[in-house]
């Protein structure tokens, strides 16, 4: 039997010795090359991270890869980064280039540091996710198959973190990444009474919609949605399954930019919508990742040094923004929804 | 999932062994759906959380939150996961033949 | 099952980012349901939407969360994914690992499991993706048996995570490997047995940087700072400016506060203590001379989430200052208080944002019992509409 | 009624800014009404509390609002005040007077009134203070022969008002005192006989200085602004420079979008045309060198009001650049249009700000046939919750 | 008979002749001291504008008073403007001293201009509304009184506009000002079931609540209040003669300060609540006088040259506004209405 | 204000004229109240304006918005005060025997 709440493994154990000893004492890093963090601590201990790319769906065969690796070059010690990289940690510089040439090999890309785009941070998508408008591991794949460069040299003006989420629930938390994808549904959920008599809280269902738009069917022992206030959420079909909420020929995705989470020079922000949809068009998401660069080039070619892609547009303007990477606006990009006067321009200065 | 046979009766279940219909539902299909929960027997203490969600769910349509059925039980969270060891949810919401909680995962 | 053909996916096995389909068809090789997975994927391609049924619930005895229930809409033509559940595993803090602990992790998972796996989930969790329901008691025991625990899910505390901090990076303000770690133990029941209106996540970031996200995507984020200032070493700014810094463009002028002063004839570089906001950037620019103060600490923000229902959140600052050592009582405690109020006043899928969103922070403060301060906001209200709780006035 | 003693307000005849109590002492030398108001306002200060009823409602033949209605609750006290309303009457755009249109104001209200007036009302109107019911038809009948009208009151436009624009302003972008009189003559209709869900009002001003403060007082603000490039004359920037003018520190530092590039060495100041969004600072600081563009013409806003009851809002763009010239009609043509919609849309006693609140600007401009353009916003929604006309998606 | 809709009088019959004759041609302005403009045209022309404090509630013979002087001096024209100021307007230079000295005679302040502090747009309070929470004239005079030096000199950072609306129907437009004062009352409405059967549209009633916490008493014919839930806005008084919102004992003034309208440099902003009540201290409210004083003092005492207030605040920060000002904080200036979202600080990055 | 006098009776009216009591509406008071207003003689036409507004009072309690007035009884704003020379609110809803109408002024 298992032992209850006895929490996770303790971090100790996991450490490699030459963390256990500089624990807290780490003075100042440098980044040597691309994927490659060199921390320096005041024992005068050097710590070298290469920072390795993972598609993150993996089979236990990858995991078990990386175990060679590390017993082979790092004592048997790795870890992985929030944004769900691999970390080796070497103490012992001489390492650095040999394993490097083993990830290589391998096919996996070292990279991610400094002003380069890291991890999508993603969700499940298709492969395992009841309620996805898109795919997530497919997207990520070919936007950072496009993006590959920026992954391994650093060129950008800045770090740049893109995220995927394959529903309004937003698994990936991509409301505040510099780039956000996030799958999006554009018809009203169509309702399933059989379903909904047999399984649903018809309150909790109706509680459920943010717009109101649910009213309960007593007749029918179902409910009844008013479709000119729905807005595709899906909160509905989370709470039953007789709303069904997916449509293929209308489910696609959504892209926001501007987000960020670090304090640093300016507060953390949310992601905007600048696209409301662009069709899912497997396997590769041609429309998302032409988007997608074409937003990271014009970042690229007029942004300062170290300026967020947020950063720069709220230096520039919205209003620039648009005309700078040619996308258009429409009505679709005005919030309505609870907190949109915050978001009206009132006032009279503007740019042109 | 299998059929859960009451007295000779097949009454279906979904995937999770949920009551497909909760109409279905009495004291001897209580006793049955405990069984596959890892509840040998249905105490009085068991029937006070039963009767008190299925009052519930009569009255609002819904299961109660968790803090209420404690609250209103008397049983703390402890004893829930004593009597059923699946917790309210899986547990007690299942034997008392109520709706499948949906949503919160 | 007959081989079939993958067209759409084996596009996605070109690029040179490593391909999750190749990774499938890996797991593929051992597992018959991984197999079936990349047939259903690739229906998924073909027909542009999931194929898995509405929910599930499913779980481990004496846990109320931290199994996922999932089915395939279509079990006749994919038998194997008729079940396919996933469990959340908590990552050690840090997400540090010795390659002894993945290998029996991977082990287990090859006897129980697909074979598939994320390394790590969005919140943190390992993420053991797709097992049957017959194998969900004895995975866990095993699991359990390696040291690892189940994660959250449902209404609970989701595990709590922490960036690297102190194990390898200069600027953490406290240890957020043992707090993640400590306060992760104290809480194990909020973890394991779901009992409030909703969700509710923890992170830990040593600094203002942030790097666990967690003012987006925790309901409660606690953020590494200091009380004093900053400081600086004058030699290692010169010998920035030697390197070629150019310390008033790069550092002073994006200052948000414009705290610091740069002296061009000495090439010294000083802050105006009260000014300082402790934003970091001055520190991730010029790491060797400049660095936090010495007392340290965390402010303590609560409320963030994301979009589903009432719009994304942030977190907001609770507690400006609190010292985060020992035995972390006073951050439990306080999240006891938290957990109490909103346990009492939320609504059923309410975030703990959401319902001080609903009642307002007045009443919330009042009752956890937390002193108002401005630094809790960017701005005071606009609106006159002041709630007086009437015992406050004379009538 | 016997004289009484007014101690405190007595206290407000001393300093140094004029009293009003000491022209309510005045205006009750001729009016026994104005002589008890002082009464009345003493027992006020005493109480702390005011002394009129709730309401009422009285008018004058042929139009449904510019009277309110207005009664003491000590009619036994004060006689003179059982009866005692407000008439509003359009200024002239501009507020400019000649002295005998004036003297004939105060000859009929001292005919017909209490003698007592606010030059202005916060709305713009003149405010003629104080009258019986029996009273106003016969001083509408008057006031109208001396060539003044009746403003709003009531689910109607109000009295539209206009900074002093081109009488007196070089800034002004388009002539506000012939908009304002125009427009104001245009919607004599839609002023006297309230048929909306609530009141509207416009203001005018020339330009983004917004001396009417119309961006927070009106339903509809019209702003004044061009559409090319201000301009620069350099001998003008190399005077200010010898008067001893920072340029760089006063008026590059401080324009928002940095658009303004100062040249030491020529004492010269150049325009980054496309950046520049015209908010004024730098002419305001140098009015002598710089100028707004040459094709002028104004910003239209939308939305603006206080407090009540869903919180305070400014209006904001929904027209980023209109000509101002010739018959208004484009601008008359947008006015009648948004009415309609409103009128069609909205609720009792909910401004047309709050109106596009509750249902969304997507609909608002596409019903009312405006193009959506970046420039209505700050910024782009941050939520995901996309309405999608569905006649705009293939099904 | 009136003839109706003949709308206002027009404008030109009422403009002098040196602004007829440079309707549109002015130049530039100075301000050779304050209170005093001088505009200068294309032509050549030069208006002098001088600018005449008023108490806005005036008789009929203060209006003559200023027709004897602008018959006097100004061949017979003025105007008044957005804040109630008189302007007395002059084509001639060598009538300005004569005119002043006028001016100071009867009592009248010059000045307003520039960098100064303008008139207080105000209200009717306790002179003629129905439903104040303070008076307005009363408060104004005594504040001007206390800052007149700011009125006749040029010596703040900026211009200072301060608005005062006695009731939250907010009449004086106070939202945006540099300050504003605003009556608040603190009680809920006693109901007066009689009168709100007599004379009440219960739905209206009902609808008017913006928390909801109206609902109908269909025994009484009349409404009840949920206590808890009303923040004592009057709306409902608005609607109703029977539901009694003045209540002497806990009727006042909250203060709000950092409001402008203008658009130079910084978008226009709302006013924020720093004082959420002062009693109603007649004749001469010194508790607001002295709030007001302290907040002016110590912003011209820190803000830099052309700062207004909010703009002064946003630099420094609230949390440094209040340890300047020593006002205390309290949780009743932290929004908890639908947009407060926006004002609670998503941010690590604060001062102490 | 003074009773309005009906068929030698008293009917008490407020200061601005209208009904103390919206009960002791008749067609007879409708025409004393209508010469209180302007209107000599109630036509047809007013007739249809007045029980218009009656009928939407019984129904919702309030009074209409003064487009729907316009819409329902197919009266545009010039005719309305034609009839009612103090317009819908002041003219029409007094003689109809409403509620006075607050709020909006
Ligand atoms: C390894 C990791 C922490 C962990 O526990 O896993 C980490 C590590 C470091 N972060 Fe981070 N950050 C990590 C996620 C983040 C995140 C969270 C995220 O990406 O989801 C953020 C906030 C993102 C945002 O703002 O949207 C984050 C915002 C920063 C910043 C602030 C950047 C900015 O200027 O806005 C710094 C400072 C800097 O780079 O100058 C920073 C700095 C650093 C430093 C330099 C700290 C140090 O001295 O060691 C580390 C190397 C940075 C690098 O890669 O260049 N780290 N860092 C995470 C790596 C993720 C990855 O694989 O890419
Ligand atoms: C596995 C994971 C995505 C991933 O691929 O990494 C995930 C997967 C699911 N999430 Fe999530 N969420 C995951 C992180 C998140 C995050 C991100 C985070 O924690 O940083 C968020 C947004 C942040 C937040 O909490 O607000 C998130 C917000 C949601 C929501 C919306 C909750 C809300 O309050 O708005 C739901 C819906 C719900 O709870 O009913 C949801 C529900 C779900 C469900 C259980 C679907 C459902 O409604 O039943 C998904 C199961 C997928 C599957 O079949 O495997 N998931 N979910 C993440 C958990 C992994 C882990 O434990 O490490
Ligand atoms: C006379 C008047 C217009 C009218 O039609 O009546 C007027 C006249 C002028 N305004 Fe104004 N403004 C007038 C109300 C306003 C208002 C509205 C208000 O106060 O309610 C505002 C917006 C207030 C706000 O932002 O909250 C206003 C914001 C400005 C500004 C922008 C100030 C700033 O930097 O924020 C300027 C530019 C400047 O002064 O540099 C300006 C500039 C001017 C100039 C210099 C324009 C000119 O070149 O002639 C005039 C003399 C200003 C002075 O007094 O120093 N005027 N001005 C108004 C005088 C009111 C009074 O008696 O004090
Ligand atoms: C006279 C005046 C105040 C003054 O002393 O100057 C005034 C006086 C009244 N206003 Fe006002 N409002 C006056 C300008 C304003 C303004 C300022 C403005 O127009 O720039 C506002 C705020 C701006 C706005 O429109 O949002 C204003 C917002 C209100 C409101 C709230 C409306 C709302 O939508 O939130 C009410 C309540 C109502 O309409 O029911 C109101 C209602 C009233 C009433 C009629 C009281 C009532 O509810 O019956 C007041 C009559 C006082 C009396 O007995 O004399 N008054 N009122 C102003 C009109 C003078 C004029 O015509 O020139
Ligand atoms: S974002 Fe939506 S579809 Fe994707 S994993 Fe989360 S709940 Fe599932
Ligand atoms: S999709 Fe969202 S908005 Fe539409 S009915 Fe469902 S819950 Fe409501
Ligand atoms: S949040 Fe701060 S302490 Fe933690 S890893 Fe990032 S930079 Fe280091
Ligand atoms: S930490 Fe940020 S606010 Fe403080 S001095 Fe450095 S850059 Fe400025
Ligand atoms: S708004 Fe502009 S044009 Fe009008 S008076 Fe003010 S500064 Fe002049
Ligand atoms: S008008 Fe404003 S934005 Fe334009 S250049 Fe001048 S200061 Fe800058
Ligand atoms: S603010 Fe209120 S009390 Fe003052 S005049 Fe306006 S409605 Fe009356
Ligand atoms: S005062 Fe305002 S909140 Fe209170 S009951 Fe009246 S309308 Fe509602």
């Amino acid at each position: 039997m298992a032992r209850l709440d006895q929490g996770p493994p303790h971090y100790e154990q996991m450490l490699p010795p030459i963390i256990k000893e500089n624990y807290g004492k780490w003075r100042y890093h440098e980044i040597p090359r691309p994927g490659v963090l060199k921390h320096v601590s005041e024992t005068g201990a050097e710590l070298y991270s290469i920072r390795v790319g993972s598609p993150r769906l993996v089979s236990i065969e990858f995991v078990r890869d990386l175990c060679d690796l590390a017993d082979k070059f790092c004592d048997g010690h790795l870890r992985f980064t929030a944004r769900h990289n691999v970390e080796f940690l070497l103490g012992d510089a001489s390492k650095v280039e040999p394993l490097i040439a083993a990830l290589t090999e391998k096919g996996l890309p070292v990279g991610g540091t400094g002003a380069s785009i890291s991890n999508v941070v993603h969700t499940q998508g298709w492969v395992h996710c009841h309620t996805p408008a898109t795919d997530a591991s497919g997207v990520v794949k070919s936007v950072m198959d496009d993006l590959h460069d920026y992954f391994e040299e650093m060129k950008l003006p800045a770090k740049l973190k893109i995220g995927l989420a394959c529903c309004l629930n937003m698994c990936g938390a991509a409301h505040c990444s510099d780039i956000a994808i996030v799958g999006v549904h554009r018809t009203p959920p169509r309702i399933n009474d059989e379903k909904i008599q047999k399984g649903t809280e018809i309150p909790s269902l109706v509680a459920s919609c943010p717009t109101g738009a649910i009213r309960p069917n007593p007749k029918a022992k179902s409910v009844i949605v008013n479709e000119d206030k729905c807005m595709y959420c899906g909160n509905c079909y989370t709470m039953s399954p007789g709303m069904e909420i997916m449509d293929p020929k209308n489910d696609g995705c959504a892209i926001l930019v501007g987000g960020k989470t670090s304090n640093a020079r300016t507060a953390p922000s949310f992601s905007r919508m600048v696209i409301p949809f662009l069709p899912n068009n497997p396997p590769r998401w041609p429309e998302v990742t032409e988007a997608i660069r074409n937003i990271i080039d014009v970042w690229a070619a007029n942004a300062r040094q170290g300026e967020r892609v947020g950063e720069w547009i709220e230096r520039i303007g919205w209003e620039r923004f648009f005309t700078l990477t040619g996308i258009p606006f429409s009505d679709k990009l005005i919030d309505d929804y609870i907190f949109s006067r915050e978001t009206f321009r009132t006032s009279a200065a503007f740019k042109f | 999932m299998a059929d859960l046979i009451v007295n000779g009766q097949a009454i279906p279940l979904d995937e999770d062994g949920f009551l497909e219909d909760t109409e279905l539902w009495n004291e001897e299909v209580a006793k049955a759906l405990a069984l596959t929960e890892d509840v040998p027997e249905l105490t009085e203490e068991h029937w006070k959380v039963i009767n008190y969600l299925r009052d519930y769910f009569a009255k609002f349509g819904v299961a109660p939150m968790v803090r209420k059925l404690c609250k209103d039980t008397g049983c703390d969270l402890k004893t829930i996961y004593e009597l059923f060891p699946s917790g309210p949810a899986k547990g007690a919401c299942k034997i008392a033949g109520l709706l499948k909680p949906t949503g919160c995962v | 099952m007959t081989e079939k053909r993958t067209p759409k996916l084996d596009e996605l096995q070109k690029g040179k980012w490593p391909s999750f389909v190749t990774e499938m068809k890996r797991a593929a090789v051992k597992s018959p349901a991984a197999a079936e997975l990349v047939q259903l994927l690739e229906k998924s391609y073909e027909e542009r939407k999931g194929h898995w049924k509405h929910g599930g619930i499913v779980g481990v005895k004496g846990y109320g969360g931290g199994v996922i229930g999932r089915y395939t809409d279509v079990p006749e033509e994919f038998p194997n994914l008729a079940e396919f559940h996933t469990m959340r595993l908590n990552q050690p803090a840090g997400w540090f690992y010795n390659t002894k602990s993945l290998r029996d992790l991977c082990d287990i998972w090859e006897k129980h499991g697909s074979g598939l796996t994320n390394f790590h989930g969005s919140t943190g969790d390992i993420i053991m993706l797709g097992m049957t329901t017959e194998h969900i008691q004895p995975a866990f025991d095993e699991f359990s048996e390696a040291g690892f625990d189940l994660g959250g899910s449902g209404s609970d505390l989701r595990t709590p995570s922490c960036c690297v901090g102190p194990a390898r990076c200069e600027h953490a303000c406290y240890d957020t490997l043992e707090a993640c770690h400590d306060i992760t133990n104290e809480f194990q029941d909020e973890l394991h047995r779901p009992m409030w209106p909703y969700k509710f996540k923890i992170k830990f970031s040593g600094c203002a940087n942030d790097c666990t996200a967690s003012i987006a995507r925790s309901d409660c984020s606690v953020i590494g700072t200091w009380r004093d200032t900053l400081r600086i070493d004058q030699n290692e700014v010169k010998a920035y400016v030697e390197a070629g810094l150019d310390i008033q463009a790069a550092v002073c002028d994006k200052c948000p506060t414009r705290a610091l002063k740069f002296d061009y004839k000495n090439n010294e570089l000083n802050v105006i203590p009260e000014d300082c906001s402790r934003c970091m950037h001055c520190i991730n620019v010029m790491p060797k001379a400049i660095q936090p103060g010495k007392e340290k600490g965390a402010t303590i923000l609560l409320g963030g989430k994301s979009t589903i229902v009432q719009s994304a959140f942030m977190a907001w600052v609770i507690v400006p200052f609190m010292k985060m050592e020992g035995d972390y009582e006073e951050f439990k405690d306080l999240m006891r208080r938290i957990w109490e109020w909103w346990d009492e006043n939320g609504k059923t899928r309410e975030r703990i944002g959401e319902t001080i969103y609903r009642l307002g922070m007045g009443k919330f403060l009042r009752e956890v019992g937390l002193p108002p301060v401005p630094q809790m906001v960017f701005r005071p209200r606009a609106n006159p509409y002041v709630f007086w709780p009437q015992d406050e006035i004379e009538k």
